[in-house]
């Protein structure tokens, strides 16, 4: 490895670490509430809301998330009526925001699988309970039915947690310079690829061994006595 | 290999290195490649691979030259060895036709009227810096391929963007890119040789000196018999080669 | 603008390249996922044993691979073993067969350890869920440890699993667009260089997506009928 | 007084076994009634419907006057009450799961409280305080802290009753309420119920202790495949059997007693 | 006869409460042992600690004679015998649950062959058959295909002793194995228990019914806070209390009796 490189490196992997942090904490802070939601739509009664909800699930998970990105960005810019529309403009205009919206929205359909099958899973019995002292179904959700799904998703959320922060990468392929995007210039500049790519690395693992332990920490936490 | 110059290329640059379905590539550099195999009296094979993966593959001998319209600099220099340039391609800016800066004519009003305006180009490349360098003011975006850098410039996303000169030509004639056109002043790689580099060259493992010299030879016999030229003139219908200095 | 779509797709037969392309992408994915959750289930049966040593190295492997980018797990795995693969093979005479096959093997092995350890969390998580009281009563009738976990832990907790290796499978059907880097043309590949010299991006990711789509709905309905089944006798109260 | 619930010709089926077949019967204010049968009868499945956590297939369900429940089945579809008025019942019916459903995540403490601070919207402080004297009545109070699982069978049971104790509901449906407790305490929970009942309470109660049954309550239903068989006092029941059914089960009860 | 169990001084403590603490028993071939105590006081801990399921603190458990286990305290580990063993014993133990523990995935019948072809390697039929004999035994025989969550409380209880009974073991613990039945069922399993015995199974079985565990046992155990206080025949239990403990207990079930 040649250090020389890695020195001149590490500075600008810093700045695009901000972003890529900005875009994991926004997939994850408006990601997990959606795909809860999404989840919870897929086991509700509501036959339409059902479909619509697995049909969304199902093309967000089936397609790759460069596509998606592309599509968001680059496709429906070409639709005037969004370029003039202001709001969605201002969603996808930007590259940052466009970056944002695709990772939540592609993280949202996993998200909503996992809580999916959490929620599927939970004893009958227990909800039963809830519902049977007149519980209004919000407190139902947040006080019975999401803890205890949560303590059971929480491996595999942790998963998604990591892969958002990896994900969020495919914003550089729209302008925004985030820690991939740093690393693809210096990459071409030096042609030091190898050397850049283990620094890369070393940035994402950093970000995800925090991300990873602090969320097994928080499994561990919630797991009652058996 | 015996008999065999393995050529890694990426394959996806539209008129430089084009890999179609069949695998075959074609383009100004798969020109300039089997120029050089003709001149060695060797066997061309191409081996098509993502950008990122080229340099590390030739490393571990996956094949001996990567021709790619690779921008040759100093910094480059460090990693891989470079046979002589034997082409450079003109740079230009480009805008909407009825943007004010359409009229401009040098670098330093340029320079001037890019302050707060967003500028794309295509990330990593020599020209790349070259805007980070020179235009301070400017918001940079950059791009992974050019189709993405005037996709934006066509939906107003940026408000100019530079590249070279194939890709305007190419660009102006789409009806999207009808709207638009290039600023009139034409930088070339000798205008500022330590950021835009000395042009394209083929690149080498390091330390590679008896397959160079080979190499150097082949080009500067294309160079001087017009082979270059005539490659250029076939996919951009301009001459861009650089002279063979020996 | 259907002309020019059959202009590409079949005259300049781009349609065939993305097949190809899609079956380069199938057969790497399955083959790479069987073989992570292969080795995925007992890894993550010693870790929900809480077999001391292994399950630290399990977590440990987990994050590692989790934590960083796939790119770089197939560069290392590629680059960095492809020095003694020659040297090795050239020993043996058999340099150019393994030249060509290497870069399918280190593919395959590349998915399989990154699915690998994405499946892990998925069937521990699924293992630790199963109420224990009834492992319990396993134990208490002398049910031999495998068949325990045959007959009772694994489709219990394969029940709860699915939905996690379902994600993983979407998820590493997609990944396969990585081995690309070792020179093979899968599907996301094909659409970009295509992509790049038609200069018809979306066209051509678009159909890469819709292929991508197809596949994993073919996928979609093995696992909803998987998920019927398993949860035959839970759907009562 | 009021009738607080009344039920009429209520049907469930699952699939094609038929569970409960045309029941009816009213429970008045401060009325104690015992549902006895054999196991499967249906009594559980009773109780559930009386809660709408089960649809039943046809009937009506009338509960504290406020609401009615109408369902027919004419149509082959069951037409409910909607949720808003569901959970307002439920806000004054309490129920007591045969096997207990605590939530495992919450503490004893918590399990108790969880109901009076999202639905009676009592203050942390008052909660715990009407949480442990609830939990007290049934000598629970020293495990405020422990989680259900690491409580014995006959604990668990208790923390259920004292869930729904707290709620002071003003119909309390209890599925054998002291199926894992011994004989002191069921003596215990007897007291409770009574002192329940005194105060106003109505109750509805499954159980397979006759004597205790026979101690507590104003009435006794006898259910047998779904159907009511008797709906007597306790004494009368005991004298004169109505049907068949309930002659057997009550000598094979006597029989077992002897 | 010989003793087919003998516990000496079992203690298990879960972290700072001392759940059992001392206990010494011993049961010979063919006897029936009431383990009784208030809720909470240890009876299912006891159970589960012979059958292995919880490592006890300190003690020994020598069980058939074949396999002993010695586990000390003295040098604050625990020594266990091996798996295997355990497992060879447990072959010949049969547990019924409190909470009956039925796979939900697997029908009633497969719920109970399934130990019958895996740990007795019957063929698919003859374990089918055995198991049908067993569930009949309970009357759940014509449940064969349902799952264990379309059943009520009783039957999963009913299935949950077949599923043991069918394993025909030679030492059977029984927690609370009543608790969800009806008199009559009661008086059915009271039957098959005996039976049992007859044929010479041991059998320890929990309850709170104490006529049942009167009719049914050749000694009770009494248990309070995880203390021994008496170990006698049953009316000699009835007749001479041994400690306080011993006669409140059975003077507040006398007096619920009343
Ligand atoms: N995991 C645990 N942690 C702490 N205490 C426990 C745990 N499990 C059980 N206990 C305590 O051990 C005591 C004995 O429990 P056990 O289940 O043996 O009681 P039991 O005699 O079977 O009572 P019951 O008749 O109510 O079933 C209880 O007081 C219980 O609270
Ligand atoms: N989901 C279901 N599908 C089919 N049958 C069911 C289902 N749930 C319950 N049953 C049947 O309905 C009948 C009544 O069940 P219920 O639980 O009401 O009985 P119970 O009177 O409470 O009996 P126990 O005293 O044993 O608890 C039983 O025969 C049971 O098998
Ligand atoms: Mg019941
Ligand atoms: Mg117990």
């Amino acid at each position: 490895m040649d250090l020389g490189i890695i020195a001149y490196a590490v500075p600008f992997l810093v700045i695009g670490a901000k972003t890529t942090l900005l875009i994991a904490v926004f997939g994850v802070g408006i990601g997990l509430p959606f795909g809860v939601a999404v989840g919870l739509a897929r086991c509700s009664r509501s036959r339409v809301l059902r479909r619509v909800c697995d049909a969304y699930c199902a093309i967000f998970r089936g397609t790759p998330m460069l596509v998606q990105v592309f599509v968001i960005y680059y496709g429906l810019a070409q639709v005037s009526f969004i370029r003039q529309n202001p709001i969605l403009w201002w969603m996808i205009g930007d590259g940052l925001n466009a970056a944002i919206l695709a990772v939540v929205l592609n993280t949202g359909a996993y998200t909503a699988e996992i809580f999916r099958t959490a929620f599927l899973s939970l004893p009958k019995g227990l909800i039963e309970a809830a519902e049977a002292c007149g519980m209004h179904p919000w407190h139902v959700f947040r006080r019975v039915k999401f803890p205890l799904a949560v303590r059971q998703a929480l491996p595999a959320y942790s998963s998604e947690a990591a892969i958002i922060v990896k994900e969020s990468s495919l914003a550089s392929t729209i302008t925004v310079l985030e820690i991939t995007g740093y690393a693809k210039r210096l990459m071409s500049e030096t042609f030091a690829i190898m050397d850049i790519f283990i620094v890369t690395a070393a940035f994402y693992l950093t970000i995800n061994v925090v991300v990873l332990t602090g969320l097994k920490l928080l499994e561990r936490r919630l797991s009652f006595a058996r | 290999k015996d008999g065999v110059l393995r050529i890694g290329t990426e394959g996806d640059a539209p008129k430089f290195s084009m890999a179609d379905p069949s695998g075959k590539v074609t383009g100004f550099d798969a020109d300039i490649a089997n120029g050089i195999c003709a001149e060695l009296k060797l066997k061309c094979e191409f081996v098509v691979q993502t950008f990122s993966s080229l340099v590390p593959s030739m490393d571990k001998d996956r094949f001996d030259v990567i021709i790619s319209g690779l921008g040759i600099t100093a910094e480059r220099q460090k990693k891989i060895d470079y046979s002589i340039p034997y082409a450079t391609t003109p740079l230009y800016f480009a805008v909407s036709k009825d943007s004010p800066l359409a009229g401009l004519k040098s670098l330093a009003e340029i320079e001037k009227a890019l302050q707060g305006k967003s500028v794309g180009v295509v990330t990593g490349t020599t020209y790349a810096r070259f805007m980070e360098k020179r235009m301070h003011g400017a918001d940079l975006k950059t791009y992974d391929a050019v189709t993405q850098l005037t996709a934006d410039l066509a939906s107003g996303r940026i408000d100019v963007a530079f590249a070279d000169s194939p890709t305007w030509m190419d660009f102006f004639a789409t009806p999207d890119g009808a709207n638009f056109t290039r600023i009139d002043l034409k930088i070339m790689a000798m205008d500022d040789p330590d950021v835009l580099g000395h042009g394209m060259g083929v690149g080498m493992r390091k330390g590679n000196t008896e397959l160079k010299t080979k190499v150097d030879a082949a080009l500067c016999n294309m160079i001087n018999d017009g082979k270059v030229k005539e490659a250029s003139m076939r996919w951009f219908q301009d001459d861009y080669t650089i002279p063979c200095k020996k | 603008m259907l002309g020019d779509l059959w202009v590409l797709m079949v005259e300049q037969s781009w349609a065939l390249a993305l097949l190809k392309g899609s079956v380069v992408t199938i057969v790497i994915g399955l083959i790479g996922m069987a073989l992570g959750f292969l080795v995925a289930t007992p890894l993550a049966i010693m870790r929900w044993r809480k077999v001391v040593f292994v399950s630290q190295l399990v977590d440990g492997y987990s994050i590692l691979v989790r934590g960083v980018p796939g790119l770089l797990v197939i560069y290392l795995l590629f680059f960095g073993s492809i020095e003694w693969v020659k040297a090795i093979t050239a020993a043996f005479g058999y340099q150019d067969s393994a030249d060509d096959a290497y870069p399918y093997l280190v593919g395959v092995i590349a998915i399989a350890v990154i699915s690998c350890a994405y499946s892990i969390e998925v069937i521990r998580g699924a293992l630790q869920a199963v109420p224990y009281g009834l492992l319990e009563a396993a134990q208490s009738l002398a049910l031999p440890r495998g068949v325990t976990f045959i007959r009772i832990t694994f489709p219990l907790a394969l029940r709860l699993a699915l939905g996690g290796i379902n994600n993983v499978w979407q998820m590493t059907i997609k990944d396969t667009s990585l081995v690309s880097v070792v020179g093979l043309q899968e599907l996301m590949r094909t659409a970009a260089i295509g992509a790049g010299i038609t200069r018809s991006p979306l066209l051509f990711y678009c159909i890469a997506a819709a292929l991508f789509f197809c596949m994993t709905a073919v996928s979609q309905t093995a696992f909803s009928s998987a998920e019927r089944a398993l949860d035959r006798g839970f759907r009562g109260r | 007084m009021n009738n607080v619930l009344k039920v009429h010709d209520l049907t469930k089926t699952f699939g094609s076994t038929t569970v409960l077949d045309g029941i009816s019967f009213n429970m008045r204010e401060g009325e104690v009634i015992s549902l006895i049968g054999s196991s499967g009868c249906g009594k559980s499945t009773a109780l559930r419907c009386i809660n709408f956590l089960e649809t039943p297939t046809s009937g009506r369900i009338e509960c504290m006057g406020q609401s009615v429940s109408v369902v027919n089945d004419e149509r082959g579809g069951s037409q409910i009450v909607n949720a808003r008025d569901i959970r307002n019942l439920r806000r004054q019916i309490g129920m007591v799961f045969q096997n207990f459903n605590l939530w495992p995540h919450l503490s004893v403490l918590s399990n108790v409280t969880e109901a009076l601070v999202w639905v009676l919207k009592l203050g942390k402080k008052d909660a715990e305080e009407v949480a442990l004297s609830a939990l007290s009545k049934v000598g629970m109070a020293s495990f405020r802290d422990r989680y259900p699982q690491q409580l014995s069978g006959g604990q668990q049971q208790r923390v259920a009753i004292a869930r729904v104790l707290a709620m002071r509901p003003k119909l309390m449906l209890c599925d054998e309420p002291t199926s894992a407790l011994d004989p002191e305490l069921v003596g215990e929970v007897l007291k409770v119920i009574r002192a329940l009942a005194e105060a106003g309470a109505t109750i509805l109660l499954v159980t397979h202790e006759m004597r205790f049954a026979r101690d507590v309550s104003n009435r006794m239903i006898f259910l047998q495949n779904g159907r009511l068989e008797q709906d007597d006092e306790p004494k009368e029941l005991f004298r004169n059997p109505a049907t068949e059914g309930v002659k057997r089960f009550l000598s094979t009860v006597m029989a077992a007693n002897a």
